[in-house]
């Protein structure tokens, strides 16, 4: 298989993303120019977090006028073909259109940047095939703008159609509002899209790779949807 | 030269936690009247255009698509 | 020679800051009189900031060699030797004045400047720090700072994607109007890509990259060197904004042009803009520099040659290439989004030239501009007169009652400002991008792997206003002892430090005073503790409305660890041993204890031996590099409760589960001495019982004393005193959730 | 019942990187004619008060310690 991982101005994860793919986890991957259209041969694309051009304006707004948006769109249809936007990368997502929703500014109007524990609300995901449904996860969160929020049809759809992946918990898997670090409406942390191809989250699954960062979580994601690819 | 003018705001119902600080610290600085806060963005694009109407559909475009979100946001312009 | 018909009177030389015998060295540098153009070089490159004029026959007292110097003062930033390829490049810098007038836009901005330092040196940044001093956080002022401050740094150091691993923030009465943001980074380069900040090659192009050149912050160099006060808070120009995006695109530009071989010299454009870096660069290659001034890219309209080379718009660097490639400096800025604009040239004459629409409107020597051993150079020798507050100065212990209510103020001191935690601060960092802080904020040093190397850098800054004020010598002396204290309870062996010097106004010899005996301190800790200095700041001119700061030099240590052996600052597991490394002494004077308890800034700051200082350092790193030392956190602001009570609480913030401990101590020096006094050079360790003997060993080894004072476990800390003198005992037994909350709530709330 | 319109723009001559950024991204995506953007803050308030007077006053007073930073913002309002 081969990953990619585009690179925007302004994207800082992107060398994080690359490490824990390919350093960590041994997969072949590339970074993407935002400039480049052929995306054809990656097999899982990742929309890493930063701040593309300086998060100015709105979270992602003008990063998806990118060229490589473009290819994005009929990427994402293929069968078999998977996109991982994490934090600025998710923003960038529900800018384009592929995930819905929005982002505010999280409650407290402060940027966070800590660990948080997610439940896995959905383990039938190609992301999450590795996890039990409800298992908690310890992964960081880093973000000024990750206050979910979509219309209440919407949500409900969300729910019916299980793309509600992670939700902010406590350490045992319960949710609540003292468990919601930003304000997130249903404390959503991750959705996927109804074709369980394209995944967005604020937390930084490729910041919880190695025990000496703090946990090891974040590898069941990546785990999962490397797995998922290899299979079929 | 035209200038456009363009305020783009929250739609009713989206919660602005931005608004809701400024209230809170108005409140706290003793201005007890206050019944609300939203805060929005102001835009202004000074741009080179003689017809008036292709303006008007070029500004109505640039907010639709980039300046702001219709998922949260809504906007209106005036052009001088 | 044009001077816009503007006639130099009295009254232009004194709003430049210049003093009638500088105005004097100029006349007999030029053999003319200058036009406005040079007058603004002259005082742009003449103001203390740029000049060090003040303070750089004292900076020579500070060592400056050693094995792991690889650069040392004098360009950008320093470097030392970290593996065979790898140099790691830092420097602090300080941003206060325009902090203390805004606050975000200030502290954003001196991010912004320090990461470039570092990054014009070829490096790219892997770590920030920052130091804060603010005022009492319950006032208005410190309500208006603090936030804004922190904002402010979290703004751009989180959009460039530099994590900001550590800092301190220290609250005291004398920074109220004028609080302290001081900045470092660190980088890594390779040693053969390194770059420096200077002109070669005549006939090369000088090449102007980044942002367009504003009216922002004109004067900001020599608005820097004059106090702060409600008057000249009006002279001050535009603010400069920050944009970290476009210091993002310049970072990943400048490194890619350094990767394709493409840079002669380089320097960013900092305090006094295009001046200072043509000047600098020019001096250090002892040639000369053409520009004109209708080729730098303007932001505004009608911008004169005289606001151009002041301006200090953030976010700009110059460099030079080789003639004939500024095509392929083009095609790599242009990837980025940005123009490469050649606005001069490298010329023999060793003068600074500068030309606008066709005529010359400055031409200047550049050696008396920026040589400090040039005879027409303004250094000022003087000698400071110890300040009469010193004369009584200490405290008289018997004026002191000895408490019998340990434990409430134990809970008073741990909520005190300077003590309770600062994750409010922290968090609102990006401490973890980059993906290599294996230290979180929240220990005595942040801990950072450098991937790819069999290294790991821990490093930590440091600075104590309150013991500089009560003991210069001591208080720069035990900076340095701090810090290198602080990266060697994580395991690692601290190699050089970079300062960053807070003083009043060097003009008053009361405080020159203070300011030469800081150094001395600092330099005698640095030799003996064999951490030279690579470079630093001085800030001078620190002064509110109610006088001088207290002297505050802080000191940004960098420590190095071969391998993966490293340690945080709490306790890891249940009954283990817990043993003080080090001896407590009879020293109450500066503490935490007397000003938030006695409400007392009194003397004497505690001594400091840095002989011993340096063995209870080593004793620490061998028992850490030799795998038996569970936890090390050294003692300082609050003593040896607060610190015990930090090994309790601080572990749930890194993802791990408090612990408790029992406590017992058999002593005669005075309880609150002993609990609270900030005696140095202690350490407070954990081993698990059966590495207790290759403990001992270890400090009998470093003739260093060791004591075992209890175990860890529980959900309490307890601390029971048998006071042998007094024959009678006392206790603290507290939960440490209770600890943990009155600490949690101290200052994150004023956050 | 009141309310307060209020543009917060950046002061002539000062830095907008946002403004940049958004002009950057319209020339990208094709529009060729934009001169210049510059980005503020639009603030609605709604306010219990009845005396105009004084409201203008509290306005402009909220506008200078809160609302507008004035190291670098300028501010204006209307009120219906
Ligand atoms: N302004 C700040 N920025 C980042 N980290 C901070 C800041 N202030 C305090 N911290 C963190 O809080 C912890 C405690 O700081 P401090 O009490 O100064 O420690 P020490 O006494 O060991 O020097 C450190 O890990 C430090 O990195
Ligand atoms: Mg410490």
């Amino acid at each position: 298989m081969k990953a990619g991982v585009i690179v925007f101005p302004g994207s800082n994860c992107d060398a994080d993303c690359m490490w824990a793919l390919q350093d960590i986890l041994g997969v072949n991957t590339e970074y993407i120019w935002h400039e480049n259209k052929n995306i054809k041969k990656y097999d899982l694309i990742v929309i890493p977090g930063g701040f593309s051009y300086g998060d100015y304006l709105r979270c992602g707004a003008i990063a998806r006028f990118a060229k490589v948006m473009e290819s994005i769109q009929e990427f994402s249809s293929k069968k078999n073909k998977f996109i991982l936007g994490i934090c600025n990368g998710f923003q960038i997502l529900l800018e384009a259109g592929l995930l819905p929703g929005a982002m505010l500014m999280n409650k407290t109007l402060k940027f966070i940047c800590r660990y948080v524990n997610i439940v896995t609300e959905n383990n039938m995901t190609p992301f999450t095939g590795k996890m039990k449904k409800g298992q908690v996860l310890r992964i960081p969160i880093a973000h000024n703008e990750g206050n979910y929020y979509c219309d209440e049809t919407t949500l409900n759809n969300l729910i019916k159609n299980d793309c509600v992946v992670f939700r902010y918990s406590d350490e045992n898997g319960s949710v609540n509002d003292n468990t919601n670090p930003n304000g997130a409406l249903y404390n959503i942390a991750g959705i996927i899209n109804k074709d369980g191809n394209i995944l967005g989250m604020m937390p930084h699954p490729e910041r919880a790779m190695i025990k000496e960062l703090g946990s090891t979580d974040g590898r069941l994601i990546f785990e999962s949807v490397i797995k998922y690819i290899k299979n079929n | 030269m035209a200038h456009a003018k363009i305020i783009v705001t929250l739609k009713d119902g989206v919660l602005d936690p931005q608004g809701k600080t400024v209230k809170f610290a108005l409140e706290k600085m003793g201005y007890k009247n206050i019944e609300d806060v939203r805060i929005g963005k102001y835009i202004e694009i000074e741009i080179k255009n003689n017809n008036r109407e292709k303006l008007e559909k070029e500004i109505d475009e640039i907010c639709d698509k980039l300046l702001a979100n219709p998922n949260i946001e809504k906007y209106k312009f005036s052009i001088e | 020679m044009t001077g816009y018909n503007i006639k130099i009177t009295d009254e232009i030389i004194k709003e430049h800051n210049l003093k009638k015998d500088e105005y004097e060295l100029i006349l007999k540098i030029l053999n003319r009189t200058p036009t406005i153009v040079e007058l603004g070089i002259f005082s742009a490159m003449w103001s203390e900031h740029c000049s060090y004029k003040h303070s750089k026959p004292v900076l020579k007292k500070l060592p400056t060699k050693g094995k792991y110097i690889l650069q040392g003062p004098g360009e950008n930033a320093g470097i030392i030797h970290a593996t065979k390829n790898l140099g790691i490049a830092f420097k602090i810098e300080s941003h206060n004045h325009p902090s203390a007038v805004e606050p975000f836009q200030g502290a954003a901005t001196g991010v912004g400047g320090i990461l470039r330092d570092v990054f014009t040196m070829g490096a790219r940044p892997i770590a920030v720090l920052d130091s804060l001093r603010f005022g009492n956080p319950e006032s208005k002022n410190t309500q208006r700072l603090l936030p804004s401050v922190v904002k402010g740094i979290a703004f751009y150091g989180n959009c460039v994607g530099i994590p900001t691993v550590g800092g301190e923030t220290v609250f005291e009465d004398c920074y109220e109007t004028n609080c302290l943001v001081n900045v470092m980074t660190i980088g890594t380069v390779e040693k053969k890509k390194i770059k420096k900040g200077i002109a070669k090659g005549i006939g090369n192009p000088v090449i102007y990259i980044g942002a367009a050149t504003g009216r922002d912050g004109i004067h900001g160099a020599s608005f820097a060197s004059a106090e702060l006060t409600a008057e000249n808070q009006e002279r001050r120009s535009s603010v400069q904004v920050a944009d970290p995006f476009m210091e993002k695109l310049l970072l990943e530009a400048t490194l890619e042009l350094n990767d394709k071989g493409l840079i002669v010299g380089i320097q960013d454009m900092g305090a006094a803009g295009l001046t200072s870096s043509s000047v600098e660069m020019a001096n250090r290659g002892k040639v000369g520099i053409e520009l004109n001034i209708d080729k730098v890219p303007k932001r505004e309209t009608g911008m004169n040659a005289y606001e151009v080379m002041l301006s200090e718009s953030q976010e700009r660097m110059l460099m030079i290439t080789e003639k004939g490639k500024e095509k392929k400096v083009e095609k790599v800025l242009k990837k980025w989004g940005l123009h490469a604009v050649t606005i001069g040239k490298v010329i023999k004459k060793p003068y600074i030239i500068v030309k606008e629409k066709g005529k010359v409107v400055a031409e200047i020597p550049v050696a008396p501009l920026a040589d400090s051993n040039h005879k027409f150079f303004p250094l000022k020798r003087q000698k400071g007169i110890k300040p009469k507050y010193l004369e009584n100065i200490n405290i008289d212990y018997n004026l002191i009652p000895i408490p019998n209510n340990i434990e409430d103020i134990l809970i008073k001191l741990i909520g005190s400002p300077n003590i309770a935690c600062k994750s409010e601060i922290w968090q609102q960092y990006d401490h973890m991008v980059r993906t290599n802080t294996w230290t979180l904020p929240g220990s005595d040093s942040a801990v950072i792997k450098i991937k790819g190397e069999n290294l790991l850098i821990a490093t930590s800054v440091d600075g104590n206003g309150r013991y500089t004020y009560l003991d210069p010598y001591r208080g720069g002396a035990i900076a340095v002892a701090e810090a290198a204290r602080n990266v060697s309870v994580s395991g690692a062996t601290p190699v050089a430090l970079t300062n960053c010097l807070n003083f009043g106004n060097p003009e008053d010899p009361e405080i020159f005073y203070q300011f030469e005996k800081a150094i001395e301190g600092m330099a005698d800790a640095a030799k003996i503790l064999k951490t030279p200095v690579t470079g630093g700041n001085v800030s001078f001119y620190n002064e509110g409305k109610d006088g001088a700061i207290y002297p505050t030099p802080i000191v940004g240590m960098v420590g190095f660890i071969k391998g993966t052996r490293y340690v945080k600052q709490y306790f890891k597991d249940s009954e283990d041993v817990i043993l003080l490394l080090g001896q407590t002494k009879d020293e109450l004077g500066a503490s935490e204890y007397l000003k938030e308890i006695h409400g007392l800034i009194k003397g004497p700051v505690p001594e400091i031996d840095l002989k011993l200082e340096s063995q209870i350092q080593k004793t620490i790193r061998n028992g850490i590099k030799a795998g038996i030392i569970k936890s090390a956190h050294d003692i300082s602001k609050g003593g040896l409760a607060v610190a015990l009570a930090e090994c309790c609480i601080t572990a749930k913030l890194h993802g791990e589960k408090n612990i408790g401990a029992f406590i017992e101590i058999q002593s005669d020096i005075r309880i609150d001495s002993l609990l609270f006094g900030e005696t140095q050079s202690r350490i407070i360790i954990t081993t698990s019982k059966k590495d207790l003997n290759t403990m001992k060993k270890i400090a009998a080894q470093n003739k260093v004393v060791l004591t075992e004072i209890g175990k860890t476990g529980g959900d309490r800390l307890i601390i029971n005193i048998d006071w042998a003198a007094k024959k009678c005992s006392q206790k603290i037994n507290i939960k440490i959730t209770d600890l943990e909350n009155i600490w949690m709530n101290g200052v994150n709330k004023y956050v």
